[in-house]
């Protein structure tokens, strides 16, 4: 490690919401003034499945350091069963990533209604934190691309 | 930071208790089998530490009548548990030097043949450092 | 079926009877007691500061103890239970108390709150089961009238202990039915009988206990039962017209006819059978 | 390439004070595409659309980015200006800078940072934005309330009323609801029984209402305008087509001690019963758990007595299949269980009631015919304790962290009607506060203490401890004396939480609608659309959707059923064009998009493809755009990548990934 004052780590994340719970819950989360930090920027989908694994690899390669998504709670899916597939989809992502050396800390998905703009702040401070603590992503590349 | 500031942010921290909690139902006070014996109630407790008059608190004598018996930590509505306020503001008056409540040369007029361990040790514990 | 066994400081001494007779009762029951070695006291009280780490020792050693041998933990004093539970509530799920807890002890496996603490009347109601208990009754007290006294610490903070509805228990009641006599239901049974404040202000728990005695009687007991020395001791203190106070285990042990295999026992020991 | 504009709003000082949102538009030009760019007051004003349609105008843009406040306030209205502009709607993309940065963020060199990176994902998805058209769908015209009490009944007379038919359904046997078992309302005093029977009569009467007592929904597919719902009928075992109501059935009824639901169990019925006398319909039901005849084979007194022939122990439940256009959700409230409160002696004592006990120890037509008397030994109390607050305003695991809105004002009535009624009897309340908001509830609440002498005593009760002669010991404390009392009573009766009926969940779950922490449905828009789901074609109607008194849920039901008749009213809808599609050069028919689509709204056909000059027949998905409703769950099911989703494309995310990571 270098003796110099380091820079203060800003990650880059990005939080997939769906637009009828967790998008909502952060608009409450904003008109509350619950503050989290800058770093997370959020992405509206229409449902937590429409977040295709290539996004979030996608994500990674750009050089995010976190990525989190945020779907309506199990049972209450505008769309019915969306969020189950998301949750399926993500636990196979995020064990496969974690294979590749993507932490699993650094992927998350986490269920916030409507109501909960408390708990998305919360959330999303928890997460910023917690990629704080992990440090700069690894970043994904193509070695095939890689001057050598 | 004044100092009467700072015992109140070291009661907060030793207790865990976000007085803030409380909406002043005083359920706790109405819960208290000390009630009666306190000069500071369990209720008041809590906006003595809001309102940082830490200096009424560690003179108080309810710090000795409580019995931490826990019922208002048991009823409260809020989650701010009164009885570990209290108890707080005792920590910080025996762990300053000379603040025990018993000391060991009374000990020996307090005692009877059918006194517990238990007591004993309860009673230090609670009396001093 | 062998559970550790903490008896604390209390029951070496001044309670020996209540762990005598819970012993013998264990033995007639099926199950035995096997007392961890080096115990230390509980420290009588839980520290409620969130920031007491050392006062909180003892018991995560005596936790620790019942884990290495695989065992569940069994307390008899009301104290005991009250604190090791808490603490190992803490050792559970508190993680600053974990960690620092851990870092003291130096364990070779780090203490988590693995162990199970029952409180003897636990075992008596979850393993052995009162109705179990019923069949194995030889003396029963048929016709007696008797008042469970709980006091705080075996019911309160309810969420932590998870021993028995702490405004409304039944546990004691169930025990009693189960020895053949009948339970008195009576508003005071969970209210403090003073506790520690007695060595200094004896009369605020006097006062107290006078209200324990009066509302028990005025339901029509004819006497009271505790799983506390402390409680015992300041229910005797006013018992200016009062009722007569036994531990729990032994009006078990005389119903299960073990009296006479405990050896030591209290001077007024004919009383019971007298009643 | 799109030439596109961007357009920041101020929105006063809510973004310009932690926004730089001049220098947001000056970074904007030098994003792709961006051939406009400024920077105004109010976007959504009528100054700020007429900006944007100039710009579109002039500078021939064909597509825009607003950056404002969130895409659920205001989408709508710049999509709306833009094609008043000639833009297709679809082609305006919103950065949310409001909710997501300038009000959660303090430092303005930060919050810029973020404002500019929200626009440029914004454009970056803009500029591959297609034009887009919604198609359109029918409308059903009949409306579904769901519960019959004071709301639904509401709610369906106003529907009925402009024209369209409803029907209710209702678990119970009767409509009527809570307010059925109220004895007097707040704070005039009506009798409730003489308010609420003649709703009740109505709604029976009206010819364009259908009333499904003892009936549940079951399940509900389909969308705003088209919803099919399954009512299941449960067997009632009674012909409603042939009874007369006569009421021998119940009193020759020879099991008698069921606990009677309308009475709060505090005195039984007969295993067939309607709920109370002035039930609609009037018509009993056999409650089979408790019917001899069902139970043992043997009995079958109902059937004997009955003049009509119409016992009929054969039926069975029937499911009745129905569209409707719109949905409204009216499902109540019930009290919380006080099994966590023994402290209060709630079930140590039968003289320490709850509220809605006493209502019905209060009616003529209750337990004790209208006299106040102890439950335990029938004696006229002399000594009544209220205690406020049970289990509201709780930010323990015990009770409710809502306050429940009714119960100072039924216990100021309460208190009121027993002093009026019974002078010599002595009535305290325990209270924290006494909140009052409402017309003439404040005057209500003072003229109890006032006139009726009422003894308010603020601070809460630490525990009801009954006595050996069977009077209760109240031991409460008073914040203002400072001192802590202890009050023999007679009887105690406590303002205990209430919630939403528990079978709301499982309702919101079929309409897909949103619910919250505490199980209240929740509406679309705190303050601007208090009566709608965020689901569309969803409306709600009562305490629902959170704690309110009469007039507040009676005036909220007309509120949601002109929600309702507004959406009636429209014959046709303009569905969402953002729906999914399939390529067909990348298809390969493996029916898996179909597997996860909850619509239904995947088939597949043969269709002739032209793969690079290769001409073959290949089975190929196809989506019923009136169906799909754009959830995207078949695009990352799709092994091929051939199915994507207008408006939220891959590209177009992917897009906004680059962006944000750029």
């Amino acid at each position: 490690m270098s003796i110099e004052a380091k820079e203060e780590f800003r990650p880059k994340i990005v939080a997939f919401c769906c637009n009828w719970c967790s998008y909502a819950g952060a608009d409450l989360a904003g008109s509350s003034r619950l503050s989290y930090p800058a770093d997370v920027k959020i992405i509206r989908v229409p449902c937590s499945c429409r977040v295709n694994p290539m996004f979030i690899l996608r994500a990674f390669e750009k050089g995010a350091d976190g990525v989190i998504i945020c779907g309506c709670h199990p049972g209450d899916c505008h769309y019915t069963t969306g969020n189950f597939y998301a949750r399926r989809r993500m636990t196979l992502l995020f064990s496969m990533l974690d294979f590749i050396g993507v932490e699993s800390g650094r992927t998350r998905v986490e269920w916030v209604s409507a109501a909960e703009g408390v708990k998305f702040s919360a959330t999303m401070n928890e997460f910023v934190e917690k990629i704080r603590s992990l440090g700069k992503n690894v970043r994904l590349e193509d070695l095939r691309c890689q001057n050598v | 930071m004044t100092a009467q500031k700072k015992q109140a942010e070291q009661i907060k921290e030793i207790s865990g208790v976000n007085p803030l909690k409380c909406m002043k139902c005083g359920k706790c006070s109405a819960s208290c089998p000390s009630y009666n014996e306190m000069d500071i109630k369990p209720h008041q407790f809590v906006s003595y530490v809001i309102n940082e008059d830490i200096e009424a608190l560690v003179h108080s004598k309810s710090l000795w009548k409580c019995l931490s018996c826990f019922a208002c930590i048991e009823r409260c509505p809020r989650d701010v548990k009164p009885g570990k306020l209290i108890d707080a503001a005792r920590q910080l008056v025996v762990r300053k030097k000379g603040g025990d409540y018993l000391s060991p040369d009374e000990m020996a007029q307090l005692l009877d043949p059918e006194i517990p361990q238990q007591l004993l040790v309860s009673a230090f514990r609670r009396y001093r450092r | 079926m062998k559970y550790s066994y903490y008896p604390g400081c209390t029951l070496r001494n001044k309670a020996k009877a209540l762990d005598d007779y819970a012993r013998a009762s264990a033995l007639a029951l099926g199950f035995e007691l096997e007392e961890i070695s080096e115990w230390q006291c509980c420290g009588g009280v839980y520290p409620l500061g969130s920031d007491e780490i050392a006062t909180k020792l003892s018991s995560v050693r005596a936790l620790n103890a019942a884990k290495e041998k695989g065992q569940d933990l069994v307390t008899l004093c009301s104290a005991c239970h009250h604190v090791i539970k808490r603490v190992n509530d803490d050792m559970k799920n508190v993680e600053d108390i974990r960690t620092r807890a851990n870092n003291y002890m130096a364990l070779e496996e780090p203490y988590a709150g693995e162990t199970t603490v029952l409180h003897f009347l636990e075992v008596l109601r979850d393993r052995v089961g009162f109705d179990r208990l019923k069949e194995k009754v030889v003396h029963p007290f048929t016709g007696k009238r008797i008042g469970a006294y709980y006091g705080c610490l075996l019911l309160r903070p309810g969420r932590i202990l998870e021993f028995d509805n702490p405004e409304n228990p039944r546990i004691m009641e169930d025990f009693i039915r189960a020895i053949g006599a009948e339970p008195v239901l009576y508003p005071y049974r969970n209210e403090c009988c003073g506790g520690y404040v007695s060595l200094k202000e004896a009369e605020l728990a006097k006062g107290m206990c006078d209200k324990i005695h009066k509302s028990a009687s005025g339901f029509g007991a004819d006497m009271l039962i505790t799983a506390c020395p402390l409680c015992m001791y300041n229910l005797n203190k006013s018992q200016t017209g009062g009722l007569p106070v036994y531990y729990f285990t032994e009006l078990l042990a005389r119903a299960l006819g073990v009296c006479e295999a405990c050896g030591n026992s209290r001077e007024e020991d004919g009383e019971v059978t007298s009643l | 390439m799109q030439r596109v504009g961007v357009f920041v709003c101020h929105c006063g000082s809510n973004i310009a004070a932690t926004v730089d949102v001049k220098k947001v538009a000056e970074m904007a030009l030098m994003e792709p595409g961006v051939v406009h760019a400024e920077d105004y007051q109010y976007m959504c004003s009528e100054a700020g659309q007429a900006r944007i349609q100039e710009a579109i105008r002039e500078k021939q843009l064909t597509g825009i980015v607003v950056c404002s406040c969130s895409p659920r306030m205001h989408e709508t209205t710049f999509r709306t200006a833009a094609q008043r502009a000639g833009l297709n709607p679809y082609m305006v993309e919103i950065a949310n800078i409001r909710e997501h940065c300038s009000w959660i963020h303090k430092d303005m060199e930060e919050a810029t940072k973020k404002a500019v990176l929200l626009m440029r994902a914004a454009v970056a998805k803009v500029n591959l934005n297609t034009p887009l058209r919604p198609g359109e769908s029918r409308v059903t015209k009949r409306a579904l309330v769901i519960g019959g009490g004071i709301a639904g009944i509401q709610t369906a007379l106003d529907i009925a009323d402009a024209g369209y038919e409803v029907d209710i359904v209702e678990k119970t046997p009767s409509i009527g609801g809570r307010m059925s078992q109220l004895d007097k309302t707040f704070p005039t005093l009506d009798c409730s029984a003489c308010i609420l029977t003649p709703k009740m009569v109505e709604a029976n009467a009206h010819e364009r209402i259908t009333i499904y007592t003892y009936s549940e929904v079951e399940k509900v597919t389909g969308f705003v305008g088209d919803f099919t719902v399954d009512i299941r009928k449960k067997a009632r075992s009674v012909d409603m087509n042939k009874c007369t109501g006569c009421g021998v059935c119940q009193e020759k009824c020879p099991s008698k001690k069921t606990p009677s639901e309308f009475n709060r169990g505090l005195s039984t019925r007969s295993a067939i019963y309607t709920p109370f006398a002035q039930a609609i319909p009037n018509v009993p039901v056999i409650d089979r758990e408790h019917c001899i005849k069902f139970q043992t084979g043997k009995c079958g007194v109902c059937a004997k007595v009955c003049q009509a022939g119409a016992i009929d122990y054969e039926q069975k439940d029937e499911i009745i299949t129905q569209k409707y256009g719109a949905i409204v959700v009216a499902t109540g409230f019930d009290m919380i269980r006080l099994d966590d409160y023994d402290e209060y002696a709630y079930s140590q004592s039968k003289d320490v009631v709850t509220s809605l006990e006493l209502e019905r120890i209060m009616n003529a037509a209750g337990p004790t015919k209208g006299h106040l008397e102890r439950l335990s030994d029938g004696k006229a109390p002399k000594e009544i304790v209220f205690i406020q607050c049970v289990g509201s305003r709780c930010a323990d695991n015990r009770g409710k962290s809502y306050c429940s809105k009714i119960c100072c004002m039924y216990t100021a009535k309460h208190a009121m009607l027993i002093r009026d009624k019974y002078p010599d009897v002595n009535v305290t309340v325990f209270y924290i506060d006494v909140r009052t908001p409402g017309k003439n509830f404040d005057e209500f609440y003072r003229r109890a203490v006032e006139e009726y002498g009422v003894n308010y005593i603020k601070g809460q009760v630490g525990k009801v401890i009954p006595q050996p002669d069977g009077r209760l010991l109240v031991q409460g404390v008073d914040l203002i004396d400072n001192r802590q009392i202890l009050k023999e009573a007679d009887m105690v009766v406590l303002a205990a939480a209430i919630e939403p009926d528990p079978d709301v969940r499982k309702i919101a779950t079929m309409l897909t609608a949103s619910i919250d922490t505490n199980n209240f449905l929740t509406e679309a828009h705190a303050k601007l659309r208090p009566v709608e789901s965020p689901t569309a074609g969803i409306f709600l109607s009562g305490v629902c959707q959170g704690p309110k008194d009469i007039p507040e849920t009676v005036s909220q039901a007309g509120a949601a059923a002109v929600k309702a008749i507004g959406l009636l009213a429209k014959d046709k809808l303009l569905t969402n064009p953002c729906t999914a599609h399939s390529d067909e050069l990348l298809c390969n028919g493996c029916s898996q998009c179909a597997n996860v689509c909850p619509y239904g709204a995947i088939s597949y056909e043969d269709r002739q493809v032209n793969d690079h000059g290769i001409r073959e027949v290949r089975r190929i998905a196809v989506v019923n755009d009136a169906l799909c409703q754009g959830c995207g769950a078949c695009t990352v099911t799709c092994p091929s990548g051939a199915m994507d989703l207008q408006g939220f494309s891959n590209r177009q995310i992917l897009a906004e990934v680059d962006a944000l990571c750029r």
